[in-house]
């Protein structure tokens, strides 16, 4: 599977701004596709980042965040270079993770 | 996956703020390439505790009970960021920030979607109470934004406008 | 351009009543892919044109020949639009263009 | 007999009319501009090319947080890659292109004088992977996108200098894309203009429609509504059969001439692409 991670972490002034865009389709169940079957939910459950090991954010999602989701926060500390990581795992068991250098 | 800890969420937060849980499998751990260890092993033994029930309640109550065990007071410290008039129901920006102290969580709910809670948000110390995520709203309905606060709840709330829907194609 | 809806609904309206004689589908569908050929050779061909014509020929294959010659008709009718639509606008485009 | 001569009279006498409609592009651009700039008097010129976002504010706001991590990024970096690998022949799409295909969208549609046709960026690359024994992509969806939001981007900012050259063929292929732009078509009896001129800035259900002036500077976009990338060909596609008509074929006549009509009615904007839509 092609990278579903995109991050961008930037420190500022003691504190990293991350945003990331993963690539999923954030199925909700509710959408039909052509011949009007229903699309089972297929959809991100968990999103975690660390820096150094230490986890700055867990993302709880349901299928009601958009396709290809958005998440953007920040946390105290941080410096060029370091690691951020990223993973995510969905309702069906697949799941990516990808590391990031601060920048 | 099961959802393995009633009103989930509250008891779920101050556990794990560092590394690892002890009990992922090495073989698990494996899977991952090296030096992406971290997240990936917690997202795992996150996953576990995914709490399937707060997402598939109807109400803001319901959802919230499941989610935190309690229920959560209107706060004017939180701000609330939505579009007015959503330009597509699909992707629908939504930001989330408080001047509350000692921020546990933060959760998004809309409450005329087909079940009610969007997403929910861990907040270690050190991570600002500040998130922005984009959300599927089924039709014109009322967003809802909770904040764990030393322990309690808050919320806010604002009106967005859909006139075409997240739900069709 | 509401007189044109206008006129395919009188339009419409009007082919049950043609479809209380004892139907030809075979003709009827014949006419109705002359006509749309007609159209698409214009470059102007509806697709409730093209959804008819397919109803006209599912109808004939589960042998309804009244519904057949019913959506071959309303096939032919909305391709005759078309058409006359096609050799205005071959003139009357010209009037939207801004000098 | 005779009627074969009244025939060739009525055609002579015909003539001088059809003379009267001379093919002149730079008076029609000048025309196109001046309607929107007159019509739209506090939208910035340039800001044309954000289409709905030049017109309603709340809408702006949205698209400026989305902006921050745009949709099309995924499209942006698989373009990058496809764009740099090489065909089994070891040959690259950068050989078929001038400049190397880098900071060239902004003049395309060109008009080939080989084949008398217009040719598309897309267009262009499909042509590239004929010669190197390659079968050609879609030209609406998948891979052609993220190549197109590649180097559209690598355009970004430029100048759209689409020209129309002397040449009877080309004034011919513009003078046609203005005409399949102007006419109304489709059961709903609408024009491209009927939407995209007469109606810019006004709200159909949710949408704020787009000007025709810079609409195609932004593509190709991530449309909210397809929840993927979509060249300007896959719009005209989904125009067409909203106002109930059958779409032509992607790489037909049609197409490619509206859109060499439609980026030469967009000379001078900035090239704003890849885009994200409603």
């Amino acid at each position: 599977m092609a990278n579903t991670i995109l991050v961008r972490a930037n420190a500022d002034g003691g504190s990293t701004v991350v945003q990331a865009l993963i690539r999923h389709p954030m199925d909700s169940g509710f959408v039909k596709d052509k011949s009007g079957k229903l699309i089972p939910p297929h959809y991100i459950e968990v999103l975690e980042f660390a820096h150094n090991g230490t986890v700055v954010l867990t993302a709880l999602w349901g299928p009601a965040v958009s396709k290809d989701p958005f998440i953007k926060f920040s946390f105290k500390g941080g410096k060029k270079g370091d690691t951020l990581s990223i993973s995510w795992i969905d309702n069906k068991g697949l799941k990516d993770s990808r590391t990031a250098a601060i920048m | 996956m099961t959802d393995t800890t009633p009103g989930s969420l509250a008891e779920f937060l101050p556990r794990r703020r560092h590394v690892l849980a002890g009990t992922i499998a090495g073989g698990m751990a494996a899977l991952f390439g090296a030096g992406t260890a971290a997240a990936s092993d917690i997202v795992l033994a996150d996953a576990k505790n995914y709490p399937v029930k707060a997402f598939a309640q109807k109400t803001e109550a319901d959802a919230l009970s499941a989610l935190f065990g309690k229920t959560a007071t209107v706060s004017p410290k939180i701000t609330l960021d939505t579009p007015d008039i959503a330009e597509n129901g699909a992707v629908v920006p939504v930001a989330v920030q408080t001047e509350l102290p000692d921020v546990t969580a933060v959760a998004i709910l809309a409450l005329d979607n087909p079940f009610t809670l969007s997403a929910a948000y861990r907040i270690p110390a050190g991570t600002a109470a500040a998130v922005s995520t984009r959300i599927k709203l089924a039709k014109t309905t009322t967003v809802v934004a909770v904040v764990e606060s030393g322990g309690q709840l808050y919320s806010a709330s604002r009106s967005v406008k859909v006139t075409l829907g997240g739900c069709g194609g | 351009m509401r007189a044109w809806i206008l006129a395919g609904v009188v339009a419409l309206a009007a082919v049950p009543a043609a479809a209380a004689v004892q139907p030809d589908a075979a003709a009827a569908i014949a006419r109705a892919e002359a006509a749309a050929q007609e159209a698409a050779a214009l470059r102007d061909q509806w697709t409730p044109t093209i959804a008819a014509l397919h109803a006209a020929h599912a109808a004939a294959a589960k042998g309804d020949t009244a519904a057949a010659r019913r959506f071959a008709d309303r096939a032919t009718l909305l391709a005759g639009l078309s058409i006359r639509q096609a050799r205005e606008q071959a003139q009357l485009w010209r009037s939207a263009v801004p000098q | 007999m005779k009627r074969l001569l009244i025939l060739l009279l009525a055609a002579l006498l015909l003539r001088p009319a059809l003379a009267a409609e001379r093919v002149d592009p730079a008076a029609d651009l000048k025309a196109f501009q001046t309607y929107f700039h007159a019509r739209f008097p506090h939208v910035p010129p340039a800001d044309f090319v954000n289409g709905p976002y030049a017109m309603d504010a709340g809408m702006r706001a949205q698209w400026q947080q989305i902006m921050q991590f745009p949709p099309y990024q995924f499209a942006l970096d698989h373009g990058k890659e496809l764009f740099a690998a090489a065909f089994p022949n070891g040959h690259h799409y950068a050989d078929c292109l001038p400049h190397g295909g880098i900071g060239i969208a902004q003049n395309y549609p060109r008009f080939d004088p080989k084949t008398g046709r217009v040719v598309t960026l897309e267009i262009a690359l499909n042509r590239c992977r004929v010669v190197n024994g390659l079968k050609k992509l879609k030209l609406t969806t998948g891979d052609m996108d993220d190549l197109m939001a590649y180097l559209t981007d690598r355009s970004h900012g430029r100048p759209v200098a689409v020209v129309v050259p002397d040449d009877p063929r080309a004034r011919a292929a513009y003078e046609r894309g203005k005409e399949y732009f102007y006419a109304r078509r489709g059961q709903l009896n609408f024009s491209c203009a009927s939407c995209h001129m007469q109606g810019a800035g006004r709200h159909l259900r949710g949408d704020v429609l787009a000007p025709a002036l810079g609409l195609i500077a932004s593509f190709p976009i991530y449309r909210s509504a397809w929840g993927s990338m979509g060249t300007v060909v896959r719009r005209f596609i989904g125009c067409n059969k909203q106002v109930r008509a059958v779409p032509q074929r992607a790489d037909s006549e049609d197409y490619r001439d509206l859109e060499y009509f439609l980026a030469y009615m967009s000379d001078g904007l900035p090239v704003a692409g890849p885009g994200a839509r409603p």
